[in-house]
């Protein structure tokens, strides 16, 4: 229970807690939190559930090992997130320590609950501290664009909410186990259209191609903090979503009839997103397509429904807030010292700040997937996922590898490598440097033994589900 | 010591060294840095040789599970055998003595402790590469030689004069490298599909029970791998980043791109033999295209200024002789020109390294000439190596080659043909180079030449030790002309424990057909170096300008325009489709779409306000507007019904 | 027959005054109009013996009411002809959009429209006082009752809004 | 009965007592009257009434007496500013809140069309008055005007169908009417034209398509303290009297008038909302919001068995009151949006009540305002999908309008303004906002 | 009871009387500009209906309709004062009781 309150509480607390101690007050929270999740995961049967009932109608929760692992990983996000921007102006916003710490609370209520009502609410109490930290820390110049990322999400939310009412009334039963046991296939179209509305919510949030356009503009303007809470774990709200909720409550008619549509989105915007990255010259817009890339993968596969393929997209999942935590982070940073984005007007940083030299390229090999970082492990059963289902789609997803080189290598050498063109730069910071540290750390082990993810995931994951 | 630890020694060594160069390297004194890192790499070597003489059979060491799934399992785990360890052998060796030489190659870089971190960890992965027991350790090491050979590349990015053109180089050879990983990733795929394994045992054993697996599935197998190979093995037509690869110390040219990753290729397809020996059409495809490649590239370096670019194109021409001898069936052969390669390649790059150092970054053979004096130890091995891979006689390339040729002569005509025109290429493009610049007058100026010097110890005594191993490789694989026992002792030495390769056995051809072969192969090499001498010792003929060149020459300074035809036809395509759907679609059409739909609902706004007039008639006009609506709706309704 | 034939003709003038009070230009002609429509109406209840609505409708509305109407329009002194007429298209759509009530009340209604055909005799004595007293006291006391609260509030209201301010004054 | 006595007694009370000229003395009383009716209300049988003779006649139970009550409570405590500023007719105002409120009571549980439509007038009456009572100013004259013309003639359209469904069915009381029309109501064309007047009736008290003409010019005429009223009550008992007559009486014909009502409904949110956009006075925007809520509102009538109205309208009134009392703070006598800008500043209670009024009213969880959509949704969806579809489109829109406001009011301004709050400030806004985050714990 | 029974075959006519004398109340609260006169129109439209209710009272012979009309004219007695009172006070603010001058609050 304090696992999923503890946030809510620091989060109050944080509104009262003075401004210049407030980067402080965040990250002992963060930490607290974390610390308490791995405590308690420690004492966790993965094989069980922990059930935590506060008495309400609608909202109950059950905490299995997929929801742990996503908790875990939220937590981690969020201690990282405060820790690298520990040295920035925006943690000394006690506004942006309390929206973001509700921000976990409504994450981890999200991956904790039970009833599919109860994944709605939080799914749209998470948007409520994210909107209101990109619009005050944002560069927005135009409420446009912040409305367009808005009016995205709630038109997907809006389609959910309309299906889990349907569902709600087709089956008459509210929590994540009644609806499993349900003969949702009966209700042929019907079961289609209301998988249509979660799937559009879905793919609004993870995002697939044509419903992408927020997301560039909006992790452009973002305070780096914020895109990092919207790439590394606001995203994953919907892959948990279709993970958990939506492809093993649909099984059958519904999946089958959206698995290809799906899919084929999901290439598109591999591809897609990949050749966009390859022209931009803002960094943050690049990782932003890129990271459209690398998304339509992971929800590709997942409508495959295999389950093997489950248990690695767990753990690319994993390695995408990650790699999407660094990247930002080393964008945050560049912005923050240089006040440009512009990669005609970086070069030769690595000269000037080689600690940060050294760890963004770490960064991105780890983003390009090689060997020894989840990524690879990732990609590479995704994709065999893929071409498994169908070779070609095999083959269009394995040429993200060759064009994710091209723009990634491109982001990293343009501002990095060749001549300097900037007077100073302020090398790593101690936290920037243990973020960095340790996201490669974890990317190596996780590289090296994606069974501990996958073993201890595979206890929700791969249970008979009719 | 137990060979599992050896191995396992083996392979932490390298890892060591980078973890401990790239951690405490910027705080250490650069002789420590240089000593750690080749000290343990040559140990390394010291630990290969012990497996080297303690082989017998082959051996898997497992580490631990990657992946276990029930019914898929993917294990970090290692092969011993013949194949495995003479690679082992060959990159701890070389690459020990590429260490010794960037100790001095390297001593007045900012990026010391830098350069030996990333070779440390190349020799790593080169090592993940060839000793991995499966497919997927291989493609470990794989990408890992990947990304090393990308940091290398790259490695002076901040260089003033040249910009970003140094990484740009790096960014191509690691696409290009990304489109052959994507073949071998797929490949990975069809296996996996095949047979659920990645073991190269357990697939060679299901091969081998299942006869009926010839056919399609075979062939688009080993054509995934082919075209994995092509890329790392700067094939056609994934070949034009290795020249670009030159922009990186020449010591990592030598280690990289001519003696080990660049084989990785080669590797790979003889270790999977027992597929390619199911995929005959796979095999064709690979003699033509190696054979179109040394042809090519040949051709390409015959008018190339660069000293480096001239061993680049030379290193792809003989990458290409090697698939001419893997399309034939004959790897053991392929392998024993990868050896010798290795020995006389890297003897000409670090050869080149030290003239470049000696030149102070100057690699232009047109400013070069009469560098036999001023540097000779070095002009010596260079000699050595020229002489070696134009194959004169009784040097290592000599009988190297010679295998190659007579395998092209016993299959196919044709082939052995080209492959002559190649050779006489490769031999008068090497003369000219090494005419150009150790003969003739000095031409980089008075000021160059006064600091002209040898280079020191540690960067002459690996092109010694090269040049020996350069006069003496052919010893390894003698033909069985003369010395019956010690002849063909590599062929035996790689069959008795290398899986599928038992199997295969090289043609040898008649004692006169090889004597005949063998006197044509050197009287066209002997015959070439005297017209070099000639031609450009003696007659003093000197390297065209640019502008001065017309025709076949032009062709070949231009290397038949393939960069521009890549940048016409791929490059530039794929930029302006993604300014395209970047712009176009994604801003324009998409994005303003739903800005338009927003500015649509804004302009609606300005409409729909207007309905409230601010007169009360009309609000009461409209009031009555909708009861009639109302009653209207009745009607109509009723009327529908009945 | 002949009450047919009245009624006919009250109904007529009634109609035909109130379209005075809306056609007349004159607010005051108006008001007398309106008057005399009221008077007709007063005998339409009278020809249905509702004599208690009869009288209080003289009283209250043609008497009080109306008289209330006159004194307003007197009190703002806006007995003058002043009222601008409405644009044309404005007028035109008015009457396009009453007559098309008209009518489509009277195509819905038209199949209802027959009350003198299923009209059974009742007992005509509804209409008087002591009947109407009877209801008002017994069965709607409660909205008798309620309707004071209506007055006080009008009441309220009114004087509220009536009164001249004194510091409003100008 | 009991409450629509306590409150005119308490509003008698009050309007002698205003004589004092002592503010706090009338909004005291009016409390006290107000909360003594709710909780009359809410003890309503457990307590032997002197007056339940009348009970028959009109039923004072249940919630919806309640919600009037407390919001009306909100609203006086909302805009005591104003009544107090006019120490001379504090008593005055507050007795007229209250006997409108009697007649809100008194229609919003309709079971006498009679009574119904007495309450109406009683509703409206004082309402005509307090949008007026701005003496000095000519918005508020013109908005009192608009208001009375409309709204008589909405009298005369209600009369009109009542009268026409006496002439179907020969009686005013609802349970005979729909007795006498269970025979089928389509034999009976007069009654239809009778609902469908009845219906234009109900629709322009709660300001929907196409009878909300009054709404915008009457919101921004009248003052912050009286809008604060007649944004929240006028609609609760319209809506309310709506879905008691359209539910039960006309449920027969529930097939015909439905589409009609979906027609209604999708019109109100799309108009009401999209208009809403290019506001640049908040009493206007609020007006067009409530247009657009009022549509939300209708879905009460897709199911007549369960309509799950109350959440609803309790969120929406108390997000409308916070929000009004918040613009009484910048814009009092101006109603200006760019007065809005960086409101949110002035006061931290101010940003948290506005935030939370405004994802209320958007329909974002986890607030009031989610949970009342919702459960209308829950009702609504299986009988009437594709309406819902489309409002949940137009709630899409309305959301935009309800973020730009919010975003201009959170804007950090360049210089921070602190405005005090006084104690009724506060308390309304912690109350309102307590209900929004609180309805949580009582779904 | 001739008289009585004639009195039936009236009702229709009164009826249509009524709808009649509504939708001309209705056109004139549309058309006049005078408050007054607008004010007067709804009243129009108020004895439209009441004559509705006593016709359909004599129809059924039942009191409750002739009630109603009580209350009728008390509301709109009630009605007529608020209203007028309202335009009273308007007219000392704009000094003017045409309608049409009343359009500041719009869009």
């Amino acid at each position: 229970m304090a696992l999923i309150l503890l946030p809510l509480v620091f989060g109050i607390i944080a509104w009262f807690v003075p401004g210049n101690i407030s980067r402080i007050f965040g990250l002992i929270a963060s930490t607290v939190t974390l610390a308490w999740s791995i405590i308690a995961v420690s004492y966790f049967e993965p094989s069980e559930h922990l059930l935590v009932d506060f008495g309400l109608r609608f909202v109950r929760f059950s905490i299995d090992s997929l929801g742990f692992t996503m908790v875990l990983l939220t937590n981690s996000v969020f201690f990282l997130v405060f820790l690298s921007n520990f040295n920035t102006s925006i943690v000394h916003e006690k506004r942006f320590t309390a929206l973001a710490l509700l921000m976990q609370f409504g994450l981890l209520g999200l991956f904790t609950t039970n009833t599919i009502l109860g994944f709605y609410i939080f799914w749209e109490l998470t948007l409520l501290p994210i909107f209101l930290i990109l619009y005050w820390f944002g560069a927005f110049d135009k409420p446009r664009a912040l409305l367009q990322f808005f009016l995205y999400t709630l038109v997907g939310s809006l389609a959910m909410l309309l299906s889990i009412i349907g569902l709600m009334h087709l089956t008459n039963q509210q929590t994540y186990d009644a609806l499993l046991a349900a003969d949702i296939q009966s209700f042929g179209n019907t079961s289609i259209f209301l998988m249509g509305g979660f799937l559009l919510a879905f793919a609004v949030k993870i995002p697939l191609f044509p419903f992408h356009t927020w997301q560039a503009e909006t992790y452009t303007k973002a305070p780096t903090a914020g895109t990092m809470l919207l790439s590394a774990i606001m995203l994953k709200m919907a892959l948990f979503g279709l993970l958990k909720w939506v492809l093993p409550i649909f099984d059958g008619n519904a999946t089958d009839f959206w698995r290809w549509p799906v899919i084929t989105l999901g290439l598109v915007g591999i591809i897609y997103g990949a050749v966009i990255a390859i022209r931009q010259q803002n960094l943050k817009t690049l990782f932003a397509y890129a990271s459209l890339s690398h998304l339509g993968l992971i929800a590709a596969a997942l409508m495959l429904q295999n389950e093997h393929t489950n248990l690695i997209s767990v753990v690319q999942i994993v390695n995408h807030s990650i790699v999407s935590i660094g990247l930002f982070l080393a964008a945050g940073i560049i912005e923050e010292r240089l006040g440009t984005q512009q990669l005609d007007q970086l070069g030769g940083i690595a000269k000037v700040a080689p600690r940060f030299g050294f760890w963004f390229a770490v960064l991105t090999f780890v983003s390009l997937s090689v060997p020894f970082t989840a990524g690879f492990i990732g990609e590479f059963f995704l994709i065999k996922a893929l071409f498994s289902a169908h070779t070609f789609t095999g083959i269009l997803a394995s040429t993200t590898l060759v064009l994710g080189a091209v723009y990634m290598l491109k982001a990293y050498q343009v501002p990095m490598f060749g001549p300097t063109k900037i007077n100073s730069f302020q090398d790593l910071h101690w936290s920037e440097l243990a973020v960095f540290a340790i996201l490669s750390i974890a990317a190596i082990y996780l590289g090296l033994a994606p069974q501990c993810i996958t073993d201890f995931v595979a206890h929700s994951l791969t249970q008979p589900t009719h | 010591m137990a060979k599992d630890l050896t191995l396992l020694l083996l392979l932490a060594l390298p890892l060591l060294g980078f973890a401990v160069n790239g951690l405490f390297g910027k705080r250490l004194p650069k002789i420590i840095v240089g000593s750690l890192a080749t000290g343990l790499v040559f140990t390394a070597f010291l630990l290969a040789t012990s497996l080297f003489s303690g082989l017998h059979g082959t051996q898997i060491v497992h580490l631990f599970n990657i992946i276990d799934f029930d019914q898929l399992q993917i294990n970090a785990s290692f092969q011993i055998d013949a194949l495995s360890v003479w690679m082992t052998l060959i990159i701890t060796g070389i690459g020990s003595l590429i260490h010794l030489f960037s100790m001095g190659y390297m001593s007045h870089d900012e990026g010391y402790h830098k350069f030996f971190t990333y070779l440390n960890l190349f020799i790593f992965s080169m090592l993940l590469l060839v000793l991995g027991s499966n497919y997927f350790v291989l493609f470990f090491g794989w990408e890992g030689v990947g990304m090393c050979s990308y940091l290398l590349i790259s490695f002076h990015y901040n260089d003033a004069q040249k910009g970003l053109a140094n990484s740009l180089a790096g960014r191509k050879a690691f696409i290009m490298n990304r489109i052959g990983d994507v073949g071998l990733l797929l490949a990975l795929f069809m296996l996996l599909g095949q047979f659920n394994t990645l073991e190269f045992l357990k697939i060679g054993a299901a091969v081998q029970q299942n006869t009926a697996l010839q056919g399609g599935a075979m062939f688009f197998i080993t054509l995934s791998l082919f075209i994995a190979a092509t890329g790392k093995s700067a094939q056609i037509p994934l070949f034009t980043w290795l020249p670009d690869a030159m922009a990186g110390p020449t010591p990592v040219s030598a280690l990289i791109h001519a003696a080990t990753m660049v084989t990785a290729g080669i590797y790979l397809t003889v270790r999977s033999n027992f597929l390619f020996e199911l995929a005959p059409f796979t095999k064709d495809i690979m003699l033509y295209v190696g054979l179109a490649t040394t042809l090519f590239a040949a051709f390409m370096a015959l008018r190339q200024n660069d000293i480096k670019k001239v061993l680049a194109y030379s290193t792809v021409s003989q990458l290409g002789l090697m698939f001419v001898a893997l399309g034939f069936g004959a790897y053991t052969v392929a392998l024993f020109h990868v050896t010798t390669h290795a020995f006389f390649k890297a003897l000409l790059f670090l050869g080149s390294g030290s003239v470049i150092h000696g030149m102070h970054e100057e690699q232009d053979i047109r400013k070069m000439g009469g560098l036999a004096k001023l540097m000779p130890v070095t002009h010596f091995t260079f000699l050595i190596g020229t002489m070696a891979i134009s194959g004169i006689p009784l040097l290592s390339g000599f009988f190297s080659k010679d295998e190659i040729m007579a395998q092209a002569l016993h299959h196919n005509t044709f082939v052995y043909v080209v492959l002559v025109l190649a050779v006489t290429m490769t031999a008068i493009y090497m003369f000219r180079l090494y005419f150009l610049t150790f003969h003739g007058a000095f031409r980089g100026g008075e000021a160059l030449k006064s600091k002209v010097h040898e280079s020191g110890l540690s960067m002459t005594l690996p092109l010694i030790l090269l040049a020996v191993l350069s006069i003496f490789g052919g010893l390894l694989n003698l033909p069985g002309l003369f010395f019956k026992g010690a002849a063909h002792w590599f062929d035996h030495y790689l069959s008795h424990s290398t899986f599928g390769l038992s199997e295969v056995h090289n043609v040898h051809l008649d004692f006169n057909t090889s004597i005949g072969l063998m006197l044509f192969a050197s009287a066209v090499a002997i015959g070439v170096m005297i017209w070099a001498y000639l031609n450009y010792a003696k007659k003093g003929a000197l390297a065209k300008e640019d502008a001065a060149l017309s025709g076949w020459e032009r062709l070949s300074a231009q290397k038949l325009y393939i960069d521009e035809i890549y940048h016409a036809v791929f490059v530039r395509p794929l930029l302006a489709f993604s300014d395209f759907i970047g712009k176009v679609v994604d801003i324009q059409m998409l994005r303003n779409g739903i800005y338009a739909l927003a500015d649509g609902i804004l302009y609606s706004a300005n409409l729909t306000r207007k309905w409230q007039t601010g007169f009360l008639s009309s609000y009461l006009f409209w009031m009555i507007f909708g009861l009639i609506t109302f009653i209207a709706y009745y009607i109509l309704k009723l009327s529908v019904w009945h | 027959m002949s009450l047919q034939i009245i009624s006919i003709i009250l109904g007529s003038l009634t109609l035909a005054s109130a379209l005075m009070v809306v056609l007349s230009k004159h607010p005051i002609r108006s008001v007398i109009y309106l008057v005399v429509t009221f008077f007709f109406i007063t005998s339409m209840y009278i020809m249905m013996n509702a004599q208690f609505l009869a009288i209080v409708n003289m009283i209250v509305y043609a008497g009080a009411i109306m008289v209330l109407f006159l004194f307003v329009l007197m009190l703002l002194n806006l007995n003058k002809e002043m009222e601008p007429m409405n644009a044309k298209g404005a007028q035109i759509a008015a009457f396009i959009a009453g007559g098309s009530l008209f009518l489509v009340l009277i195509t819905a209604l038209k199949d209802t429209l027959i009350l003198g055909q299923t009209y059974r005799q009742q007992d005509n004595s509804i209409g008087l006082v002591k009947e109407l007293g009877n209801l008002l006291f017994t069965k709607y006391v409660v909205a008798f009752e309620l309707t004071s609260i209506l007055f006080i509030a009008a009441m309220v209201g009114a004087i509220l809004l009536a009164k001249r301010e004194k510091q409003i004054i100008e | 009965m009991d409450s629509i006595v306590i409150l005119f007694i308490s509003g008698l009370i009050g309007l002698f007592a205003g004589m004092q000229k002592k503010p706090l003395l009338s909004i005291i009383i009016a409390s006290l009257g107000l909360v003594s009716a709710g909780v009359a209300a809410y003890f309503k049988g457990s307590y032997i009434s002197p007056l339940s003779s009348y009970e028959a006649y009109v039923p004072t139970q249940g919630l919806i007496i309640i919600l009037l009550c407390t919001v009306t409570l909100l609203a006086i405590l909302g805009g005591y500013k104003r009544y107090a500023a006019d120490n001379e007719h504090t008593g005055d105002y507050l007795a007229l809140i209250l006997f409108s409120l009697c007649g809100a009571v008194l229609m919003a549980q309709p079971n006498d069309l009679m009574l119904f439509f007495i309450g109406l007038e009683i509703l409206s009456i004082p309402i005509y008055v307090l949008v007026g009572i701005e003496k000095g100013s000519s918005r508020s004259a013109e908005a009192a005007v608009k208001y009375f013309f409309t709204g008589s003639f909405a009298s005369a359209i209600i009369l009109f169908g009542i009268a026409l469904l006496y002439g179907a069915t020969g009686s005013f009381q609802l349970i005979e009417i729909q007795s006498n029309l269970a025979i089928g109501i389509w034999q009976s064309p007069m009654a239809i034209i009778g609902s469908l007047f009845l219906l234009a009736g109900f629709i322009f008290k709660i300001g929907a398509v196409p009878f909300h003409f009054w709404g915008p010019d009457v919101y921004d005429g009248a003052s912050n303290a009286v809008l604060m009223y007649m944004a929240t009550v006028v609609k609760i008992a319209g809506i309310y009297a709506l879905v008691n007559v359209f539910g039960q009486v006309f449920r027969d014909s529930y097939g015909f008038w439905i589409d009609l009502v979906s027609l209604i409904i999708v019109l109100s949110m799309f108009y009401g909302y999209i208009t809403a956009w290019k506001q640049t006075s908040f009493r206007r925007l609020i007006a067009y919001s409530s247009i657009a809520n009022a549509g939300l509102m209708i879905f009460a009538l897709a199911d007549t068995h369960n309509s799950n109205l109350f959440l609803f309208v309790a969120a929406y009134a108390f997000a409308t009151i916070a929000l009004v009392v918040i613009n009484s703070i910048v814009n009092d006598d101006t109603d200006s949006l760019v007065n809005w800008e960086g409101i949110a500043w002035r006061h931290p209670l101010i940003g948290i009540a506005l935030v939370i009024s405004l994802f209320s009213l958007a329909g974002i969880p986890p607030f009031a305002g989610f949970f009342g959509k919702f459960s209308l949704l829950w009702s609504a969806v299986p009988h009437v999908p594709y309406t819902a579809i489309l409002a949940l489109i137009a709630s899409v829109i309305g959301a935009f309008v309800y973020l730009r406001l919010m975003m201009s009011a959170l804007k950090k301004p360049t210089v921070v303004v602190r405005s005090p709050l006084s104690f009724e400030q506060i308390l309304v806004l912690t109350l309102t906002s307590l209900a929004a985050i609180g309805a949580l714990y009582f779904i | 009871m001739q008289a009585a029974s004639s009195i039936g075959t009236s009702l229709d006519f009164f009826l249509f009387v009524s709808f009649a004398l509504f939708t001309i109340g209705a056109i004139g609260a549309m058309t006049r500009k005078n408050m007054i006169v607008l004010l007067m129109c709804i009243e129009l439209m108020l004895n439209a209906v009441n004559l509705m209710l006593v016709t359909f009272s004599t129809y059924y012979g039942n009191g409750d309709a002739q009630i109603f009309v009580f209350f009728t004219m008390v509301v709109a007695a009630a009605e007529a004062t608020v209203g007028l009172s309202i335009i009273i006070m308007a007219y000392r603010n704009l000094k003017s009781i045409d309608i049409d001058m009343y359009n500041k609050l719009k869009n």
